[in-house]
């Protein structure tokens, strides 16, 4: 027992140390990781085309990443992406994160430059945090067609663009002011607060608001945000009215808030009282029109906007278009779109939604 | 965290000489390799390789550098994180810690502050975030799960007062291109050589110092290391400081490498810090772990989910993957203890018989 | 009082010969006892003589590895405390376990709440008996008050309380009177006694021997985890029961090499702390051992705690060699040269999961860096080093303590302090649980010390231990000092009587 | 307090509509609470409630979509029978593993939700789905409390019982208040913390079918991030999160009392931003008291122990 106690504890002598093995452990991941590394090196360059092919006979590859999966509105948008896709015979892929973040998406911009797909279309979440993953994509050899929500215009080559913002925004005015006899005080409920669409038209809205002196009567008393949630935009709604009794009508220019604020009204004694407008899905939207709480609200077809930007897409990579003001492409179906302004092409004008017609459309 | 369900085996297991119970001891090169932080390598390891040669695309420099940039916070965090579960104690507000970050560095910048100083009044206010942890749970005795719950809350609530739905995105150029920029053709972001510089450290400070010592024999067992003079409140406090600062130093990098300084920046990556640490061999009772085992843990986590997202699965695949993690890397040791105890029970079982037959 | 009648009855419980060990440790090798109904039945012996694994046998907290457990003469076999419980054995441990959020009259009913319309619990029932046994127990307790906050006195009450509604036959009380005052001890008797009256059988344990036979019926007394004898009480005399609780040749198991005492080092003056001891005052001087006796409650540990630094004290100072202690910072009072070998080795003085080279560096973490760093090297040949001075048995220093056994283990808490070069040593209680091998290692290892001009501070239970190394011996009773006495006057009887007496006939 | 404040600045606030409103906004989270309070009472969390809310709520609207004619009343018992499921997974997770449940449910959390995500992809369920009768059990008062209130007052009232006056809700308790005591007096804690976990995932279930009457859509993201003010109001409400002790109706008042605040603060016009450091600050507060209290009250039983020492 003895004698084999000594020389174990002989033998521990020349062993290393805890310390020691962890150093070695240590050296292990640092020589892997820069071995990895260099081997990726090493690969890339003769092999990007490998099996996978290259260049011209491979589909076009368009991968759109909208602000966030799962959501309605985003679903038709994608739909008119899948036909223009195909109608294309290009490669139609989704990626998207779940929850509506910027810097979420900037992973997924990462992975597709690294697939080489031929065209991004991105609605992006914030303006900025997407720039400089997508210069890193436009470096790879990416067209960067923006829609539904724009970037900032440095780093994408189009912007497919709903409608003429200021379009979208007078409409909504001319409804309210329609409904609530051109005189008393309204709200606006929007998505987040830094959505960078809906901050345009609210913009127009507060202008033509003050500007026109058709709308004098009209005062704007408060914007809150339901962060296109369900549930906080029916909080912000009943949070309006509460707050301010004797608010007369209410402009929501999102699908999740116009659609949460009908249900609040159609519950309450403020049914037909309040008038409600903004753009809204006609199959969210179609019980509340048919009960009376709304009136008349306004969309363009969200499938258009994706059915364009695959167009874009594959005229940006032909060279067809350079994003220069002035170009011309063809858009299947909806004919010839023009890149007007600072990149922008514009789908086609709103449609207003009422009792007559809301049973004509599906979406 | 204050309360242990599990007896550990150093408790549980009656205390046997070595002449009763011979002890088996492995030869050096067997134990370094069947540590667990070796086999956390070696499906390290696997999943590179697999990836290697499955997975078309990721054979490139960009997915180290992709890669990288990705994991890069959640690699910061974990290192004071593992310190901090070390000791038996959890820090849940990290994310809100980075968000409150941002969101200050954005606001600052904006009214015109030189950014330097705006990086210097960041990392204190890390430091402090940190210190509040610290303190209710030190001074107060309050459980640092509660605390943390209370301050995940609070932090990304003050993130929202401060800057509100606004984002701030015009930091300056040289900064948020160095903080994506690769070390020539390696495809390594510089500011790797930071993160290594912080692992670094903190590795030192746990493997190779008193003060590393002292985590280790608390997280054990407080009691007895208060016996030996350790200030067991003291080093938790430090730790909770240190989980801030580091926290911080995460935000400004999140908000310079998306040059976004916004308020719900880094929302939920507790989650993946918390998985990444435990799945790196840290035990969520305390005392066991070691900053390799953690890189390794992080590393790990984040290849799957970058190798899942170029295989085109969706995010929801990620999200059940690193849940399902998470559990794992808990139970899994749970579950091996319990098979261990049956085996034994059986053995003890069959000694008794032997014993009974034999009278 | 009823006598019982010895010859005819069938004990309500009897245990013969049970043994049981922890691994290497045996800590009971022959359990023996027998319970008549109607009687109480009082056990005696010293720390570590096993009493306290014999009772958790008899409560189902641990199975014996052998030996005859008959409940009215049947063979029967526990596996869980709620077993015991079932089969009418109430047991009520020294520190009662109360759910500190319910309220009392809940804690006597937990898991049997009297149901009833529609199966819910009526509490206003519950209330009702409680308030009744309260009654019967002749204690003014509020049964809808919560358990938090109440006194040792007052849970121990509420313990017996459960234990009467229940229907317990027997009652098992460890050291039920160590916390408790004058009248809460009249006070508990009294219940004891009408209980034994109705037929229940009690057994407890108690170090006051002016309890055990003021209460007793029979007393049985242990050593060394094995019985050693039942006794009538009124055929027996407290002398008698002292030499078969102490039972061997003091000075030759302990060896205690003479050394040379030279000046003070430890100097505690009127040390208290409120609700725990008070007014502590003595010196400790190089080259010393002195002894610290008392029964398990007396304050000893508290002490020990408070003087280096674990616990707050309210009042009095410490000091080594003339400089003051700051108070509650174990780290300064290593730093002024003090040691503390805790009572409890695996809570207390060791990380059970470290190795063994690392519990013994433990104390010297700042001293083996160099440049803030530790030189694993170094720690390695310290840890070398004091296990081959303390013959600690271990296969590797590497491996965790946790595989050794109580008397090693115990050997790696005091290389750790020995490592630090201390001027004064505390050990509390440094040789429970220890084997009788390893016991006398360690006392050379102590007597060692002293003979190095360490000054020696040894808190034991254990009388011979006492009696065989101190050079003086002080006795502490219900948290103050009640006798100093030197070695040459010291003998059993008058440790017990220092320790045991009550405060108002303290001369 | 609080209500008389933003009644008196905003008379609005106290208008039947205000007070029927406050009382909707609050019913859910009421009844998530109670389940939040009975998994802490056992020195649990479940952080995973608001995923499994989301769950069930989509699967509610599923329901509905796939059979239109489908009773309300079976609605609710599928609802609650998978809301069960979740839980129990949850409970076995946490008595099995012996693992903290804090682990286990922010793991449950996410696979709960990623779930929810593959299941409803951008599928929406709208209120237009669903049945009149099911939709208006939200609208409809009785002496001016909606039907859904009540429901969930009458929740309230069983769970209270049944926390008070049965053995099984007593041993909840004595769990909390000391685990390892409660194993030695042979109540079956394995069993009970299961119990409480599965009785959470069916009050989760219970609020998600709820949900679906109250609210318009249900889809992937429903219910995310309700677990912060689920425990905030439990908390609030006087449930120790060291276990051991507090009522549902205490957790029932903590919802209340955070609905409140934050109705009040839209009520007030206080910068909404405030919300969230509000209810942080309330956790921390609650259980800063909690620990305060129960200090103070260890100081004073030492002191009174002082007798003749």
């Amino acid at each position: 027992m003895k004698g084999r106690t000594m020389k174990l504890i002989h033998t521990r002598a020349h062993r290393d140390t805890a310390s020691g093995r962890r150093i070695a452990a240590f050296a292990a991941i640092a020589t892997t990781v820069a071995l990895v590394a260099t081997g990726c090196a090493a690969a890339t360059p003769g092999d990007s085309g490998g099996s996978d092919g290259d260049g011209a006979t491979e589909a076009l590859s368009i991968a759109f990443l909208p602000k966030q999966l799962n959501n309605p509105y985003t679903d038709v948008v994608l739909s008119g992406g899948k036909a223009g896709t195909e109608e294309i015979g290009g490669e139609y892929s989704v990626v998207g994160p779940l929850e509506a973040s910027a810097s979420s998406q900037v992973s997924f911009i990462n992975t597709l430059t690294q697939q080489g797909t031929k065209v991004i279309v991105i609605a992006a979440n914030d303006p900025d945090a997407v720039g400089p993953a997508l210069e890193e994509a436009r470096a790879a050899g990416a067209k960067i067609v923006a829609f539904d929500s724009d970037t900032n215009p440095d780093y994408r080559d189009v912007f497919i663009s709903q409608v003429v913002s200021k379009d979208v925004a007078l409409i909504q005015v001319e409804q309210i002011a329609e409904q609530i006899g051109g005189s008393g005080e309204i709200a606006i409920l929007s998505a987040t607060a830094n959505a960078t669409n809906q901050n345009e038209w609210i913009k127009f809205i507060e202008e033509e608001l003050a500007s026109n002196p058709e709308y004098a009567d009209i005062t704007l008393v408060a914007k809150v945000y339901g962060d296109d949630d369900d549930a906080k935009s029916f909080q912000e709604a009943q949070g309006l009215l509460s707050a301010y009794p004797n608010l007369k009508g209410i402009i929501s220019p999102t699908t999740v808030g116009i659609a949460a604020t009908a249900r609040y009204l159609s519950t309450t004694d403020f049914k037909g009282k309040v008038a409600l407008v903004g753009l809204g899905l006609p199959n969210e939207m179609r019980e509340f029109v048919k009960d009376g709480t709304v009136k008349e609200f306004a969309l363009w077809d969200p499938a258009q906007l994706g059915y364009v930007a695959a167009f874009a897409g594959q005229a940006l990579v032909d060279g067809t278009i350079t994003g220069a003001v002035g170009d011309t492409f063809m858009a299947g179906e909806l004919g010839e779109k023009e890149v007007g302004e600072g990149g922008i092409v514009i789908v086609g004008p709103p449609t207003r939604f009422n009792a007559d017609n809301i049973d004509d459309y599906d979406f | 965290m204050s309360e242990r369900t599990i007896v550990r085996s150093g408790e549980g297991v009656p205390a046997t000489t070595a002449g009763t119970l011979p002890v088996r001891v492995r030869s050096r090169w067997t134990r370094i390799l069947l540590s667990r932080d070796a086999v956390m390598f070696y499906a390290l390891i696997a999943v590179v390789v697999y990836a290697y040669t499955q997975v078309p695309y990721f054979a490139s420099t960009q997915t180290v550098g992709f890669l990288l940039l990705d994991v890069i916070p959640i690699l910061l965090i974990a290192m004071p994180m593992a310190l901090v579960i070390i000791t038996g104690e959890i820090d849940l507000s990290v994310a809100s810690t980075v968000g409150l970050t941002s969101a200050v560095m954005g606001v600052l910048f904006q009214a015109g502050v030189p950014i330097g100083v705006v990086l210097v009044l960041c990392l204190l206010l890390g430091t402090v975030l940190g210190a509040v942890n610290g303190f209710l749970v030190t001074a107060l005795g309050l459980p640092s799960l509660a605390v943390t719950i209370g301050t995940l809350a609070l932090y990304r609530g003050f993130a929202l007062v401060v800057i509100g739905d606004n984002a701030v995105a015009n930091f300056p150029q040289e900064l948020t291109r160095f903080s994506t920029s690769k070390l020539g053709d390696t495809g390594i972001p510089v500011v790797m050589l930071l993160v290594l510089a912080v692992a670094l450290v903190f590795g030192v400070l746990l493997h190779f110092t008193p003060f590393g010592r002292a985590l280790v024999a608390l997280g054990f067992n407080k009691e007895a290391a208060a016996f030996v003079g350790i200030r067991v409140g003291r080093a938790k406090f430090w730790l909770f400081v240190s989980t801030g600062l580091v926290s911080s130093l995460a935000g400004i990098f999140w908000t310079l490498r998306y040059s976004s300084a916004r308020s719900d920046n880094a929302t939920g990556i507790e989650l993946a810090v918390i998985a990444a640490v435990l799945l790196g061999g840290v035990s969520i009772f305390g005392g066991t772990g070691s900053i390799p085992g953690v890189i390794i843990g992080v590393l790990l986590i984040g290849t799957i989910n970058y190798t899942l997202r170029l295989a085109r699965f969706s995010d929801v695949v990620l999200s059940i993957v690193t849940g399902a993690l998470l559990i794992a890397s808990v139970v899994a040791p749970s579950i091996a203890e319990w098979a261990r105890g049956r085996l034994h029970a059986r053995r003890t079982a069959r000694l008794e018989l032997q014993r009974a037959a034999a009278q | 009082m009823t006598t019982p009648t010895l010859a005819d009855d069938i004990p309500v419980l009897e245990l013969h010969h049970a043994s049981k060990a922890f691994g290497a440790v045996v800590a009971l090798s022959d359990g023996t006892i027998e319970i008549l109904p109607g009687e109480i039945h009082a056990l005696v012996g010293e720390n570590g003589a096993g009493k306290s694994t014999l009772i958790k046998v008899l409560a189902g907290v641990h199975r014996p590895d052998s030996g005859d457990f008959r409940l009215d003469g049947k063979p029967v076999s526990f596996g869980t405390p709620a077993d015991s419980k079932a089969a009418g054995i109430s047991v009520i441990y020294q520190e009662p376990t109360l759910f500190p959020d319910l309220t009392v009259a809940e804690n006597i009913y937990i898991g049997r709440q009297p149901r009833g319309r529609g199966g819910l619990i009526s509490r206003s029932t519950m209330r009702a008996e409680a308030t009744k046994l309260f009654a019967t127990l002749g204690v003014p307790i509020d049964p809808e008050r919560i358990a938090a906050g109440l006194s040792i006195a007052d849970q121990q009450i509420i313990e017996i309380a459960k234990a009467i509604s229940l229907d317990a036959r027997v009652l098992i009380m460890d050291e039920p009177t160590a916390a408790l005052s004058g009248v809460e001890v009249e006070r508990l008797f009294g219940v004891a006694r009408s209980l034994r009256d109705r037929g229940a059988g009690i057994l407890f344990i108690s170090h006051r021997f002016d309890e055990v036979f003021g209460l007793s019926d029979r007393i049985t007394v242990m050593r060394d985890g094995a019985f050693i004898a039942t006794h009538t009480t009124g055929s027996v005399t407290v002398d008698a029961i002292v030499r078969e609780m102490v039972g061997r040749d003091i000075s030759a198991l302990f060896p205690k090499e003479e050394a040379v005492i030279g000046d003070p080092v430890l100097s505690v003056r009127g040390l208290g702390r409120a609700g725990v001891f008070s007014d502590i005052s003595f010196d400790v001087r190089a080259g010393e051992i002195v002894g610290l006796a008392g029964l398990v409650g007396a304050g000893r540990t508290e002490v020990a705690r408070a003087i280096f630094g674990i616990d707050r004290y309210d009042a009095g100072s410490v000091e080594v060699n003339g400089v003051p202690l700051r108070p509650h910072d174990p780290q300064s009072a290593i730093t002024a040269g003090l040691g503390l070998v805790p009572e409890d080795r695996r809570k207390q003085g060791l990380v059970m999961e470290l190795s063994v080279t690392r519990n013994a560096t433990l104390t010297l973490r700042t001293a083996l860096a160099r440049f803030g760093l530790i030189s694993g090297a170094r720690e390695h040949a310290l840890g070398e080093d004091w296990s081959r001075r303390l013959q600690v048995k271990t296969a590797s220093p590497d491996l965790p303590v946790a595989t050794l056994s109580g008397g090693n283990q115990q050997k790696v808490v005091l290389a750790k302090w020995l490592a630090t070069d201390p001027q004064v040593l505390i050990v509390d209680e440094p040789t429970r649980g220890i084997d009788i091998g390893t016991k006398a290692e360690v006392h050379r290892l102590i007597s060692d010390l002293a003979g190095r001009g360490i000054a020696v501070l040894m808190i034991s239970s254990e009388l011979p231990e006492v009696l065989g190394m101190a050079d003086r011996i002080l006795v502490m009773r219900e948290g103050r000092l009640t006798a100093t006495i030197d070695r040459t006057d010291a003998t059993a009887e008058r440790v017990m009587f220092a320790a045991t007496e009550t405060l108002e006939s303290t001369p | 307090m609080l209500v008389v404040v933003t009644a008196t600045i905003n008379p609005l606030f106290l208008t039947p509509q205000g007070v029927k409103d406050l009382l909707l906004n609050a019913t859910i989270v009421v009844i998530l609470a109670i389940g939040q309070a009975l998994v802490i009472i056992t020195r649990n969390v479940d952080l995973s409630v608001g995923s499994i809310l989301g769950l069930v709520a989509f699967g509610t609207g599923t329901l509905f979509a796939v059979y239109p004619g489908i009773p309300i009343i079976l609605v609710f018992v599928i609802g609650m029978a998978f809301g069960a499921v979740l839980g129990a997974v949850n409970g076995l997770l946490v008595t099995i593993a012996k693992v903290p449940a804090l682990v286990i449910t922010l793991g449950t959390l996410y696979i709960y939700r990623g779930v929810n995500n593959a299941w409803a992809g951008g599928t929406q369920y709208f209120a237009g789905d669903r049945p009149r009768a099911f939709s208006s059990l939200s609208t409809d008062t009785i002496f001016g409390f909606p039907l859904i209130t009540l429901l969930a007052i009458a929740v309230v009232v069983g769970v209270a019982i049944v926390l008070a006056y049965t053995r099984a809700g007593r041993d909840l308790y004595a769990i909390g208040s000391d685990p390892a005591a409660a194993r030695l007096f042979g109540i079956p804690v394995t069993r009970r913390v299961l119990g409480a976990f599965v009785a959470s995932g069916v009050l989760a279930g219970l609020a998600a079918v709820l949900y679906a009457s109250r609210f318009n859509a249900v889809g992937a993201t429903t219910g995310t991030g309700l677990e912060l003010d689920v425990v905030a109001a439990a908390v609030v409400g006087g449930v120790a999160i060291f276990g051991g002790s507090g009522t549902v109706v205490g957790a029932a008042i903590g919802a209340l009392l955070l609905t409140t605040i934050t109705s009040a603060l839209t009520a007030l016009r206080v910068d909404k931003f405030w919300q969230q450091a509000i209810v942080g600050v309330l956790i921390i507060a609650a259980i800063s008291v909690d620990r305060l209290v129960s200090l103070n009250r260890a100081r004073k039983l030492r002191v009174s122990e002082a007798r003749n020492v």
